[in-house]
């Protein structure tokens, strides 16, 4: 699936739809996953895992907009908040159900991203990007002001766990696993949908939107729905997010929030499924990694990202095996 | 096939083209022919919607289609290939035909996530067909390669396919020869030609005017913007303002 | 598959290893404290004074001849790292009990966690929900901020004015005294005329001071923490504004004269007595520890102890104590937090009962005023 | 007439708001216009010279112009670095990883004017006093001449600079069309590393006027750069008046939004109009449409 590989023409397997390469990367990938937790016995790390999947689900929707359609938003926490505060409300406030809550919230947000979309998405480059920072902006700012609904910048306290009849999902190993069935759901889905007559579409936009219009597609319809599709993921990651943390508060849906998932899809490799998810293991457990310098961390963070964006190029996911070829120089056989 | 009528387009205070109509006949090669700077592929931008005239109207079987954009356009058969080759440069040589093959097929976002066996049938016919296509221009064996490596040469054929896929009736070409050496040039003249053997009205803006003159049933010259003659191949090598035009250019 | 072997056995070895140790162990007890981030000014003091206490204890011979050590991360204010983080320390660290978080964000959102592992956790945090309801684990040292507010509306009310106007920082800490404020006016018979807010990084509020001169006020009350309530000090100067300005004790520092320069002259606001320990009365209860605490924090320091920094020597001071008459473990702890009666901290003099985990009421603060650019009490 | 008088206190701090958006707006479109880059550390040169005139004031007891001169130099030498050791390492960048490089940038800078100096806000006093002076029914202080001053005489000498002399022509020539520029042998690499240089002398010379009115601590960069940010977008990215204009416009809106409407959505209000700007307007206010070649 990533467009971005060498390609010898016998490498791509393009007679099959989805190649048995691809169908086995994404068993190894949900079996690593599932198997996670096992080795880190229910310590915090797996805890943080949670996180990590929910930002891969944010990552994703980022990246099917940005690395696949080629359009930059700054603004994916403010869908990223409204689908916490969505959740987190309508289950505090009125009651209901949380599965229910989950998907009106994410339809809705969804057709609001769509409706939003049409104006926002006329725009191209650093204009695109001021406007879904815009985005952004307002939302952050709706949910500190409108306080009897949110609870304004104290937060939004008591959501309940999500559960299953009786089952409740209150533990960190079963809240990693609620969060990454959907995240892997959400993987594989994307992973069919780059792979597709929509995928193709996208990234022809991508490459050229005169172009790609010219071949029929339309473009600026895609681009909104593509838009919406990220903003319904981001949703999905905010409902879970705020089931999991049973308490939200506007500063987790900040402006800081919508650069650090760009700095993740960047990082892990834009236009890459696996890539999202690279980049947001990374930059989810780095600051983890970096707690041992501690005041000295910021600082680390800022020369990784500076360095890898130097050094790999083309994100953690083109980079990585790139390493390994440079350091292991294997005798290719050239046809 | 399709006519222009009365075409003028100005940017800012610059008239690019002026009362510009003409006719293409169905199953035919028309030949638009100019000095640099005469306003071709202007006018292919605004026969395929990817700027609006400024005046006039672009008419698609007599039916009148100036507001379309592109992507309209294109569904209803009309296509066009650049002057400087917009592939994408990212996707495979297959892949970029499938684009092509967008409008003939159906499936939404949710099909294609769910991989619907509806949606699995028609990636498999369509990937068929993008094969034949290739196979048609004769880059079959391209089939997995990134579009963005290929010669320049293979790039255009690579954008004639793409084009071609989407079964059109008529085809706008800007430049075919451009950058083909003479070899490319004499294999590119066959497929020009067996394309509209195949029922497809072709368009092309060239310079190369033995190309020009060898395949083109008619031709429409431009001249800083303004029609300056039409007719068959024969009857623009005769035309004095022609010869001056084009000897003033040098 | 062989790697995952090797790691299960060397954790496995590593708990076996850690679990004999621990009769000699020191005694672990964790911090969660923002200290990056824009509550920076909560979370430094309150590690700086956290450790400052601990070192202190160990210096002296410890707690019943066991060492304390002190495990402290820094949330940044991040909810989600906070919850990591509480994580981290009650699986991972073992701790027997908590201080902080900082902030009413960051303290919310661990709660549960903390409720869960059966971990005590005292506050630094002052948002009255934190313990109200009141929640079996949690404790919290920082006066709530309906009692700075009650200060404020006793002195108005003796002064007879009776219409003010609010302008609160939109963030946690002005959100919560924004609450109080408005809740409480009716109590006390007063008016809010006009209700604004501005955003934590504005730097510029002569807007909202206009239209408060254009109002009825007679008393402005600004609720934030610097460098805010700062530039809002001088614009009231820039716009000749006369009326009296009150802030909150999120700015009771020296800094907030520094900041405001001649501006701040004439504010008032309610503080813990840190700020005025050397103006208190002998009689008064807390005065060792302040003195103590202010000498303690300069010496290591070199800057003065304020008391967000109390917060955190008031809340490993409360832990220490439990322990001491408890035992080590979080059970024991809690109940003896539960036990307190008349301790005299850096925040005021502490009474816990399982009716109440704040056990503070509303002397802990006093008024004070700027003169002459220092601290004075307002009589 | 005091609700007049409100009106005119609005405009008029809307304004002189507006001009450090305008000022800092104007070192972001610097850079973007020779080099597409859009600056994301831009902020950070505004909080380090900033810093840097309190720094040398208090601990290295400089008086004020020299302050200014190191503030403004060291600023300088921190943006010529950056340009340096992460621009131009940056091999056929893409705008996005730039963007992510100056992310970055402006992390690394925060952290460690953080680690050096401290998490404390600071001030810097005011160049000429603070005895508020009335101005049609409004008051302001001095320092926010200066702004008006300064940001004046940048406009002036960025117009003669970008019009008047060659290198600025030279610069103008790259952001037009590198690839032309380059061919007609201007050295865009060093056209790139003296735009950096600008705009952050620029950036620096903000953060120092602006420093005795907001304040300023390691964190104030990014608001403020997001602002700037906007204040260039507004005025289509271009060095001049536009970009100005921009920033005054979001200025005023902020001011009367929270006069006139409310002070807690004043910036959620400022957004929506600039907007709706947008949408009717997608190339900025001040900028003619350009259409796609192909």
């Amino acid at each position: 699936m990533s467009p971005h590989r060498k390609l010898k023409p016998d490498s791509l397997n393009p007679d099959t739809p989805s190649s048995p390469q691809e169908k086995l990367k994404f068993l190894v990938f949900s079996l690593a996953v599932l198997a996670a937790p096992w080795p880190l016995a229910g310590g915090y790390l797996t805890n943080v895992l949670i996180f990590v999947g929910i930002n891969s689900m944010l990552a994703l929707g980022l990246n099917l907009l940005l690395g696949y359609a080629g359009q930059i938003s700054l603004g994916q926490a403010a869908f990223f908040g409204l689908g916490a505060y969505g959740s987190g409300v309508l289950t505090t406030r009125f009651a209901m159900n949380p599965w229910l809550a989950m998907a009106v919230v994410a339809v809705s947000v969804a057709a609001f991203a769509f409706a939003v979309g049409f104006p926002v998405l006329r725009l191209k480059g650093h204009y695109l990007a001021m406007a879904t920072l815009g985005v952004g902006v307002i939302a952050h700012i709706a949910f500190n002001e409108t306080v009897d609904l949110t609870g304004g910048p104290s937060g939004l306290s008591g959501i309940p766990n999500l559960a299953v009849g009786s089952f409740q999902f209150d533990s960190d190993l079963k809240n990693y696993y609620l969060v990454w069935g959907f995240a892997l759901v959400a993987v594989l889905l994307s992973l069919n949908l780059v792979d597709s007559r929509v995928g193709r579409a996208l990234r022809a936009i991508h490459d050229s939107e005169v172009a790609a219009r010219v071949m029929g597609v339309n473009a600026r319809l895609l681009k909104v729905q593509v838009f919406a599709l990220s903003a319904l993921l981001s949703a999905l990651a905010g409902s879970l997010y705020c089931h999991v943390m049973t308490f939200i508060s506007p500063t987790s849906f900040s402006f800081h929030v919508s650069i650090e998932l760009l700095t993740m899809v960047v990082i892990g490799g834009l236009g890459s499924v696996y890539g999202s998810i690279l980049g947001a293991l990374l930059l989810t457990l780095l600051p983890e990694m970096l707690r041992a310098f501690q005041d000295f961390d910021i600082v680390f963070y800022g020369l990784l990202l500076i360095s890898m964006t130097i050094y790999l190029p083309g994100g953690l996911v083109r980079g990585i095996p790139a390493l390994f070829r440079r350091l292991w120089p294997v005798r290719r056989s050239h046809a | 096939m399709l006519r222009l009528s009365g075409i003028g387009k100005r940017f800012g205070g610059l008239t690019a083209l002026q009362e510009i109509s003409f006719r293409v006949a169905p199953a035919s090669i028309t030949g638009i022919i100019g000095p640099n700077g005469a306003g071709k592929t202007t006018l292919f931008n605004i026969a395929t919607g990817i700027y609006p005239p400024t005046e006039g109207a672009v008419l698609l079987e007599g039916k009148d289609i100036s507001a379309l954009p592109p992507e309209k356009r294109a569904r209803l058969g009309l296509v066009r290939t650049f002057q400087n080759i917009e592939l994408f440069g990212k996707m495979t040589v297959l892949e970029n035909v499938m684009v092509g093959l967008h409008t003939q097929t159906k499936s939404g976002i949710f099909a294609c996530a769910f991989r619907m066996p509806w949606q699995l049938r028609e990636e498999r016919s369509i990937r068929e067909r993008a094969k034949r296509w290739l196979d048609f221009v004769g880059i079959a064996e391209l089939a997995g390669v990134e579009a963005g490596k290929l010669s320049f040469g293979k790039g255009r054929l690579l954008e004639i396919a793409r084009a071609l896929a989407l079964d059109p009736k008529l085809l706008l070409m800007d430049e075919p020869a451009a950058g083909l050496n003479s070899k490319e040039t004499q294999e590119l003249a066959k497929l020009i030609k067996s394309i509209r053997d195949r029922g497809v009205t072709v368009a092309l803006v060239e310079h190369d005017m033995d190309l020009v003159m060898e395949i083109c049933d008619s031709l429409v010259v431009l001249n800083l913007g303004s029609m300056l003659a039409e007719g068959t191949p024969k009857e623009i090598q005769d035309n004095p303002a022609v010869v001056t035009a084009y000897l003033g250019e040098e | 598959m062989n790697k995952l072997l090797t790691t299960t056995v060397v954790s496995f070895a590593l708990t076996c290893l850690s679990t004999v140790a621990l009769a000699a162990a020191p005694i672990k007890i964790g911090g969660l404290f923002a200290v990056t981030g824009p509550a920076s000014f909560l979370g430094e003091p309150e590690r700086n004074s956290a450790q400052m206490v601990v070192d202190e204890i160990n210096k002296a011979g410890g707690v019943k001849g066991r060492l304390l050590e002190l495990i402290s991360y820094d949330t940044g204010g991040d909810a989600s790292k906070a919850v990591q983080l509480a994580n981290k320390l009650t699986k991972n660290d073992h701790v027997v009990a908590v201080v902080g978080p900082s902030t009413t964000g960051d303290a919310m959102a661990v709660i549960p966690i903390f409720e869960k592992a059966g971990v005590p956790l005292v506050s630094c945090a002052a948002g009255i929900k934190i313990t109200d309801p009141v929640k079996k684990w949690v404790f919290k040292t920082a006066q709530n901020d309906s009692l700075a507010v009650a200060r404020i509306y006793e002195q108005l009310k003796k002064e007879k004015k009776n219409k003010i106007a609010l302008l609160t920082v939109s963030d946690a800490f002005g959100s919560s005294g924004r609450e109080q404020l408005k809740g409480q006016a009716s109590h006390y018979g007063i008016e809010i005329v006009t209700d604004e807010t501005y955003a934590p990084k504005d730097t510029d509020m002569t807007a909202q001071l206009t239209k408060i001169r254009g109002s009825q006020a007679q008393a402005v009350i600004c609720w934030g923490t610097n460098p805010g309530p700062a530039v809002v000090a001088r614009n009231a100067k820039q716009l000749g504004l006369t009326l009296p300005l009150y802030m909150s004790h999120g700015v009771s520092s020296k800094k907030f004269i520094e900041l405001a320069g001649d501006a701040a002259e004439g504010v008032r606001l309610p503080s813990g007595k840190v700020l005025v320990a050397e103006l208190l009365p002998k009689s008064d209860r807390q005065k060792a520890a302040l003195l103590a605490y202010i000498r303690d924090y300069k010496n290591h320091f070199k800057a003065e102890g304020d008391h967000f920094g109390g917060h955190a020597w008031d809340a490993v001071m409360l832990v220490k104590n439990a322990i001491e008459k408890g035992g080590d473990t979080p059970a024991g702890i809690r109940s003896q937090l539960e036990a307190t009666r008349g301790f005299a901290g850096i925040g005021g003099v502490f009474n816990f009962s399982a009716i109440d985990h704040a056990g503070l009421t509303k002397d802990a603060f006093v008024l004070v005023e700027v003169k002459n650019k220092n601290w004075t009490l307002v009589k | 007439m005091e609700f007049f008088n409100q009106i005119t206190q609005y405009a008029i701090s809307g304004l002189s708001t507006g001009a450090i958006y305008a000022l800092i707006g104007l070192s972001f479109a610097i850079i973007f216009n020779s080099t597409g880059i859009i600056n994301f550390a831009q902020g950070e040169f505004v909080m380090l010279g900033g810093v840097l005139a309190i720094v040398s004031i208090t601990a290295l007891h400089l008086p004020m112009p020299a302050a200014v001169a190191v503030a403004v130099v060291g600023t300088t030498a921190v943006g010529l670095a950056f340009e340096r050791l992460a621009i131009r390492p940056l091999k056929n960048a893409t705008p996005l990883s730039l963007i992510i490089v100056t992310i970055g940038a402006s992390i690394l800078i925060r952290g460690l004017v953080m680690l050096i100096w401290g998490k404390d806000t600071k001030a810097l006093p005011p160049f000429s006093g603070d005895t508020p002076i009335e101005v049609a029914g409004a008051t302001i202080l001095p320092q926010h001449l200066w702004i008006f001053a300064v940001t004046l005489l940048v406009i002036v000498a960025s117009r003669l600079f970008f019009h008047h002399t060659i290198t600025g022509k030279a610069m103008r020539a790259c952001s037009f069309n590198r690839r032309a520029a380059s061919l007609v042998g201007i050295g865009v690499g060093r056209m790139v590393l003296l735009s950096f240089l600008i705009s952050s002398a620029l950036g620096a010379l903000a953060g120092v006027i602006i420093a005795p009115l907001t304040m300023t601590a390691y964190d104030v960069g990014v608001m403020l750069g997001l602002k700037g940010f906007c204040a260039a977008i507004m005025g289509g990215m271009g060095s001049g008046f536009g970009t100005v204009l921009g920033g005054l416009i979001l200025g005023v809106l902020e001011s009367l939004g929270a006069g006139l409407i409310s002070s807690g959505y004043k910036d959620a209000i400022a957004f929506f109009i600039l907007l709706l700007i947008l949408f009717v307007r997608p190339q900025g206010l001040f900028k003619k449409g350009e259409t796609d070649r192909v």
